[in-house]
């Protein structure tokens, strides 16, 4: 990967795949409320992919570089497989690590990289998954952790 | 104190007593022997003064008990002789001829509660009130507010909202045990 | 010119209400033959409210801050003639803190001052000599800052309550009293000369009014007027009420029974309460509460019985029939002002052969109240 | 007469040359006294509208205004003074619960108009609005008791021995005394979600009517009893002396008036007309929503029938709540009520989809008000070992009068009212229990009298422990690792959450870890077409405001329906599908 | 009704017996002057009559306790032309200190009525107004303008000396500003007045006006 826009399509292509992982989800899930459920986080993800060809068409201001501090929840929780009667606690806690792993690849390219402009680049698209990842954090501490 | 009591006790019978405090105590006597009993208190005890004469409406009771504080100003302590008297065509005896300024205190209470008390000079020459054309007003059935309102108009514009019914009707406070 | 009968020389003239030399709002209906009254009628009503009515509609917390309403110029006794009557029944007197009766025993003083001061002022003006009033009034109006300071309020108090005060002592309050008390003191030989050493109010007021002796048991007399013929009859020291049983105290007499002898008892209690207050001062505990835990006042209720209480106002014994009923209201109170007495049977006595220009000082040497006669 | 008395009263004169008494007129009146009574002054923010002002004003001279929307805790009403009543004696200053009334030491005012002496302090703009000096509320002079009557409680050395209840409950004589520090101001009715007519009971008992305080109870919960032991207390949160005193105890004596009363249906006699006659209505669940609706429509007629998938109803209030809390022959009295009105129970029986298609066909309404049955999952490494056990689950055992152990040494992880049911369960069968906590103690959910008495049996509350992990330790035990927390403000107004301090681990050897963290809706037994149309993403159901689903003739509530997931909140759901059901009833007659 | 010395019509609603003839307290007489000097004229009158308030002693209730600071020394009230006079013969300025029961009402009435125009009424204290602490009391009237016209009311229980200074002043600037016109009300709506005092002392025995 070489260019900017190179980059920003691969992010873009990341947040569709989301998506219709979301989608296939929500396609199978016999839960009550949980088609709704990952219907919405399809529609978020899209929403991310909206914002990142934003900017690429220059319409937006450059990521954000501040340094998004997370809650630290899903790094102790155990892994949940993909499943088609998923209930929301396990709908987050996916969501959760989907977004910690998007979080892990941008990091890792941006140590790989030595163009400090790709660089710069990747870890905004790293903060990026994060504000995300926060986001069902904050969700996850307040509807699943209720009451600890 | 007690041997007053007793004394009273012995000649005149007594339906009902209290020691409020070490110098006041009270006791209630039949209506025939008020006279007797207040005069033999002035003349052969040291209950000389008559500090007041007062009226309490029993409505529920349907009498009235008169109340009269006697004092003993050497012995510095108080006697209350209550009597009991039936709220219809109240009637009392007039302590008048004992003091003097018992006339005032029995020209008020013909007044106000309406009790008369034959022979006592000033009985129904009004005191306090001019032109009045209720029941006596001390009277407990006499109601203050109702005739307030029919005499003397208050200014208008005022709302008063009853915090505790407003929340009710604001949050739709319901029973459930009637319809 | 035709000899007049004595029924034509005879007047009738209405004395008040509305006439500068009355003691409030009431009137005396006269008869006189030339310049002498034959004889008198007092009329009361013109301040009539029906407290004890209002009362009986009232709950306990909400029937204090009418009762000072009773004696304009010396409120505060009734105030304290309710706490004290209601805490008997309810048995809250046991718990009124120590300081508090302190407070109150100043609070009382200070009112019975103050009401004193107004009083000889009066009674040297209903002889219609100016200065002195003017002094005395002004005096008067110190203790009514000591008072706005201490309760809020400059005339209606409202200050003691069941099981003690409302507030506190301010910072500094005694110092500002005592100040005023020495004020009081440096003019008091000033109020002399222009009263007592004056020759036109003692001609007018030696021998003129005297109330005999025997009248004191027949009426029920009490207060100055008693004191004035030289008997040592005080509420205070009779029957020692909150910390006036504590305190160095003998009751003032003089002699003379007439109006200039009881314009001397003011002035003897004036010094007398001056000297009160300081013991009072002195006393009192700095610490502690003052007053009493309260139970919910709106829906406080006490056990039915039946009391009298006392207090020694400056014009005599006051006293509170209560009768309470178990409810959240008084049944039934009487109030008892020594001007039932004074003001009406008394003076009706003294009035025949009183020469009318002496009438006014009469009925204010007796310090008639008239909205104590009728509540 | 001599000559001195004609000469003396000259003296006078030698004052001509004294300072005069006299006031100045320049600089305006005189300042009134630092504590002067003078016109009013309301702080609104502080104000809560209570109205305790207007009731204790013997001159009627207060008048309480609408001047914002009424929320929970506010009437949105504010004292509007009139002077031409006023007589400045300062009991409402000195009543006021919320000290938000006072008075300035202002005190001119002068006009020609007669209607102008009337205002809302505090909205109403005057020039002394900003008065520093003035009478205020003074602490140590209160016109209203701040005390609460304390409740009478077994010593907790006792307690942890012993299944009998914890509270005492109050006596006659002390109840009435508690009764009366009420202040009638209604706030509470707002906050109950039932609406219950507190200060109308509480005035009764008050008065020494207890039997009417029952039937006032009643009006509007048919599991009072319930509520007068384990009632999360809304109410008590908003109670205006509780302001700057203690609450009145508003559980207590609901609890006081409905245990003195062992034949309720004697009590309470229904004056309803019977609009469901020949109706028949069945109830999934009964817990207080379904038992709600069961009792309120029995007494009008309808046929009913509750189904419970356990040997007892009472739902949550049966399986979830410790009987030292709410002992079995309370809940045994409430379903006697029940009965006495006609409801029938089909106990030890749980509903599946066909069979609800089947009562929706065969019902004028079902009513479905099962609850959060399943507990929220730790989904921290080690969760499935042997040993690792949802409170509810224990909980359930107990109550269900089966064996539970749980070893010697315990860690509960959760801080609401299951966690702590939980520890003094645990404490009670002889365990030594922690409690470990994400959050700090002020931010738990559960009752703070319920976690003093938790400290008190011995408890141990370990607060800002996030766990990491539960590993088997070699002799059979369990090894519960957390790790530590700071909280984070993220966001202002919002409670702080904790975030994990990396790299430290504390270790607490146990024989259990009870899990306490939550639970949430197990709806999957309802068939597709009607959980599509029902269930909203978190697996709740959502109704209308006849308590109605979007199924027609299914009625819901409880936990499932609302996000607060208490009993009153629960009772509150079934008041409003009664009214639901007996509204629409009504409107099929005519 | 109008004779040919009083060419001012009776303003509407009078009182149709209202004496309006020569010699009369009511005859503000009125002549054809320039209206410049007219106005002018009326200006100088307003002055002078601000500047004398002479008050009537009748302590008709509690708020009189503090007309006595008022006219010692400490308030001195002479300061600004203020003095008690003893009779209303002498007085223009009523002051109705507080509440009033029935019985002082008529008196009040009879006085208010023998007082020389031009004069003003000044209601002190709640009570005055809407009936104050004794609004439910039998025997007190909670609107005092409903019997007497009212051109001040100074609000307290009781108003504070230095508040009923501070009254005055409002007072006299409504004097002078020609905007006091109290008594000339009553005499407008007299019939009003009449009906309401009469609907209220049942036993009325006074003359209907007080000469």
């Amino acid at each position: 990967m070489k260019s900017f826009e190179e980059i920003l399509d691969f992010a873009i292509d990341n947040e569709q795949k989301a998506h219709d992982l979301y989608m296939d989800i929500a396609e199978m899930a016999t839960r009550p409320g949980m088609r709704q459920t990952f219907l919405e986080f399809a529609a978020q993800e899209m929403q991310h992919r909206e914002r990142l060809e934003a900017i690429k068409a220059g319409k937006l201001p450059e990521l954000d570089q501040a340094r998004v501090e997370t809650l630290g929840l899903s790094e102790h929780l155990v892994d949940v497989p993909v499943e088609k009667d998923m209930d929301y606690q396990s709908a987050l806690l996916f969501a959760m690590k989907a977004e910690q792993r998007a979080y892990d690849l941008y990091a890792g390219l941006a140590k790989a990289t030595d163009d400090p402009n790709l660089v710069t680049l990747f870890e905004g698209l790293a903060q990026e998954e994060l504000k995300h990842k926060l986001h069902f954090e904050r969700e996850y501490d307040d509807v699943v952790l209720g009451d600890n | 104190m007690d041997e007053i009591i007793q004394r009273i006790r012995d000649n005149f019978g007594v339906l009902r007593e209290h020691r409020q405090r070490d110098d006041l105590a009270e006791v209630w006597i039949e209506p025939r022997h008020v006279l007797p009993l207040l005069t033999w208190l002035k003349e052969h005890t040291p209950f000389v003064q008559l500090t007041h004469l007062s009226a309490v409406d029993w409505l529920e009771d349907g009498e009235f008990q008169l109340t009269y504080l006697l004092t003993d100003p050497v012995g510095r302590r108080s006697l209350m002789v209550a009597v009991r008297i039936s709220r219809e065509e109240a009637t009392a005896e007039s302590v008048h001829t004992l003091w003097a300024h018992a006339v005032t205190y029995e020209q008020e209470i013909n007044e106000m509660f309406g009790i008369h008390f034959p022979g006592s000079p000033r009985q129904g020459v009004p005191f306090i009130l001019e032109g009045w054309d209720d029941i006596p007003p001390m009277r407990r059935d006499f109601d203050t507010v109702e005739y307030m309102n029919r005499h003397h108009p208050s200014r208008p514009g005022r709302e008063h909202t009853d915090p505790r019914r407003y929340i009710g009707q604001v949050v739709g406070e319901k029973g459930y045990l009637h319809d | 010119m035709t000899e007049q009968t004595a029924l034509e020389r005879r007047v009738q003239l209405w004395f008040g209400p509305q006439h500068p030399g009355i003691t409030g709002n009431m009137a005396v209906q006269a008869w006189l033959e030339g310049d002498t009254l034959t004889s008198g009628v007092t009329h009361v009503g013109y301040l009539h409210r029906g407290f004890e009515k209002l009362m009986e509609r009232r709950k306990f917390i909400q029937s204090f801050p009418i009762v000072c309403r009773i004696c304009v110029p010396e409120p505060d006794t009734n105030e304290w003639l309710l706490a004290a009557s209601i805490e008997e029944l309810s048995g809250l007197d046991k718990e009124v803190p120590e300081k508090a009766r302190w407070i109150r025993t100043l609070f009382l003083e200070m009112s019975r001052l103050s009401s004193m001061l107004m009083v000889l002022g009066g009674h040297v003006g209903a002889m219609g000599l100016g200065t002195a009033p003017n002094w005395l009034i002004t005096l008067r109006d110190y203790i009514l800052d000591r008072f706005e300071e201490l309760t809020g309020a400059r005339v209606y108090h409202m200050y003691v309550t069941y099981g003690g005060v409302r507030r506190d002592l301010p910072e500094g309050f005694a110092e500002r009293l005592e100040a005023n008390l020495q004020e009081i003191e440096s003019k008091l030989p000033l109020v002399d000369n222009v009263i007592f050493d004056s020759a036109v109010f003692r001609k007018r007021a030696i021998g003129v009014g005297v109330v005999p002796e025997e009248w004191v048991d027949e009426l029920g007399l009490t207060g100055p007027i008693v004191r004035a013929m030289g008997i040592a009859r005080d509420t205070r020291t009779d029957y020692p009420y909150e910390k006036y049983g504590e305190l160095d105290i003998e009751p003032m007499t003089t002699t003379g029974s007439d109006i200039f002898a009881r314009a001397w008892m003011r002035r003897l209690e004036i010094a007398q309460s001056i000297d009160l207050i300081r013991q009072i001062l002195a006393k009192m505990p700095t610490e502690g509460p003052y007053s009493a835990k309260l139970p919910n006042m709106l829906t406080w209720t006490i056990p039915a019985g039946e009391t009298y209480v006392r207090a020694e106002a400056s014009r005599g014994e006051m006293g509170y029939y209560v009768v309470t009923d178990g409810s959240d209201k008084i049944r039934r109170v009487h109030v008892r002002g020594p001007s039932y007495v004074h003001g009406v049977t008394l003076l009706e006595r003294l009035m025949p052969g009183t020469n009318i220009a002496d009438l006014s000082a009469l009925m204010v040497s007796l310090q008639v109240c008239p909205p104590e006669i009728e509540r | 007469m001599s000559l001195k008395y004609t000469i003396a009263p000259f003296s006078a004169w030698l004052q001509a040359v004294s300072k005069p008494f006299t006031v100045p007129v320049t600089g305006g009146p005189r300042p009134g006294a630092p504590r002067y009574r003078g016109w009013h002054i309301n702080d609104v923010e502080k104000c809560i509208g209570c109205g305790t002002c207007s009731a204790i004003c013997q001159n009627e001279a207060i008048d309480m205004v609408p001047v914002d929307d009424p929320v929970v805790g506010d009437s949105g009403l504010r004292p509007k003074i009139d002077y031409g009543r006023c007589c400045w004696c300062a009991l409402c200053v000195d009543v006021c619960p919320s000290g938000s009334l006072g008075m300035s030491n202002e005190y001119v005012w002068a006009d020609t108009d007669a209607d102008v002496f009337r205002y809302i302090p505090g909205v109403d703009e005057k020039p002394w609005d900003d008065s520093e000096l003035g009478w205020r509320r003074e602490e140590g002079f209160e016109l209203v008791d701040h005390d609460r009557v304390p409740m009478g409680m077994l010593d907790p050395d006792e307690r942890t021995q012993t299944w009998a209840e914890v509270v005492i409950g109050y006596t006659e004589e002390q109840a009435r005394v508690e009764a009366s520090r009420c202040v009638d101001c209604g706030l509470c009715v707002a906050a109950c979600p039932a609406h219950m007519h507190i200060p109308d009971y509480i005035g009764a008992i008050r008065d020494g009517d207890d039997a009417r305080a029952v039937q006032i109870i009643y009006d509007n919960n048919a599991m009072p009893e319930m509520c007068g032991k384990v009632c999360t207390r809304r109410c008590e949160s908003v109670c205006s002396i509780g302001v700057q005193g203690d609450p009145l105890a508003i559980r207590w004596l609901k609890r006081y008036a409905t245990e003195r009363f062992d034949n309720l249906a004697e009590v309470l006699q229904p004056q309803v007309e019977r609009v469901g006659e020949g109706r028949t209505v069945a109830v999934i669940g009964g817990g207080p929503s379904g038992l709600t609706v069961a009792y309120y429509l029995a007494i009008r007629g309808f046929e009913v029938t509750v189904h419970e998938a356990l040997p007892q109803v009472g739902g949550a209030t049966f399986f979830g709540i410790p009987r030292y809390r709410f002992p079995m022959s309370s809940l045994e009295k409430q379903v006697d009520l029940l009965k006495s009105a006609g409801v029938k129970f089909v106990l030890n029986h749980r509903v599946d989809g066909d069979e609800l298609t089947r009562m929706l066909a065969e019902n004028d309404a079902v009513f479905m008000g099962v609850g959060l049955m399943k507990p929220m999952a730790l989904r921290a490494p080690g969760e499935d070992l042997p040993g690792v056990i949802p409170a509810l689950d224990m909980l359930r055992e107990q109550n269900l009068g089966h064996e539970v152990d749980v070893g010697e040494k315990v860690v509960v992880v959760g801080g609401g009212n299951v966690a702590i049911d939980a520890s003094r369960i645990s404490r009670r069968l002889g365990a030594e229990v922690t409690i470990a906590y994400r959050r700090r103690v002020v931010d738990m959910p559960a009752d703070d009298e319920e976690i003093e008495d938790a400290e008190a049996e011995g408890v141990e509350i370990v607060t800002q422990a996030i766990p990491l992990r539960v590993e088997a330790t070699e002799d059979g035990k369990l090894d519960f690792v957390w790790g530590p927390a700071e909280m984070v403000q993220e966001e202002e107004g919002k409670r702080p959450r904790p975030k994990l301090i990396e790299g430290v681990e504390n270790h607490l050897v146990v024989d259990r870890v009870i899990v306490a963290i939550g639970q949430g809706p197990d709806l999957d037994w309802l068939p597709t077409e009607i959980s599509e149309k029902i269930c909203n993403k978190w697996g709740y159901i959502e109704v209308d405001e006849t308590g109605m689903t979007a199924v027609e003739g299914l009625y819901a509530g409880g936990d499932l329906v609302n996000d607060t997931a208490d009993a009153i909140s629960a009772i509150a759901d079934g008041l409003r599908a009664v009214n639901g059901i007996v509204d629409k009833t009504r409107a099929q007659h005519v | 009704m109008a004779s040919s010395k009083f060419p001012l019509a009776p303003p509407e609603h009078s009182r149709p017996h209202a004496p309006m003839g020569e010699g009369c307290f009511l005859g503000e007489t009125e002549r054809q002057q320039p209206l410049a000097l007219k106005e002018a004229l009326a200006k100088i009158k307003n002055w002078f009559r601000a500047n004398s308030l002479w008050v009537m002693a009748y302590g008709t209730g509690c708020g009189s306790i503090e007309l006595r600071p008022l006219t010692t020394a400490r308030f001195d009230m002479e300061r600004f032309g203020m003095a008690m006079r003893p009779t209303p013969r002498q007085s223009n300025v009523l002051i109705i200190s507080g509440y009033l029961s029935v019985k002082s009402l008529k008196r009040v009435i009879r006085a208010y009525e023998q007082m020389p125009s031009p004069k003003w009424v000044v209601g002190l204290g709640s009570c005055t107004i809407n009936g104050g602490m004794y609004w439910d009391s039998y025997n007190t009237i909670n609107r005092l303008d409903l019997y007497v016209p009212v051109d001040l009311y100074i609000a307290g229980c009781m108003p504070r000396p230095e508040a009923l200074l501070e009254g005055f002043g409002v007072l006299m600037e409504k004097i002078k500003a020609g905007e006091a016109n109290g008594w000339n009300h009553y005499l407008e709506q007299m019939d009003w007045y009449k009906e309401n005092q009469k609907k209220l002392i049942t036993d009325w025995d006074l003359p209907d006006y007080n000469w």
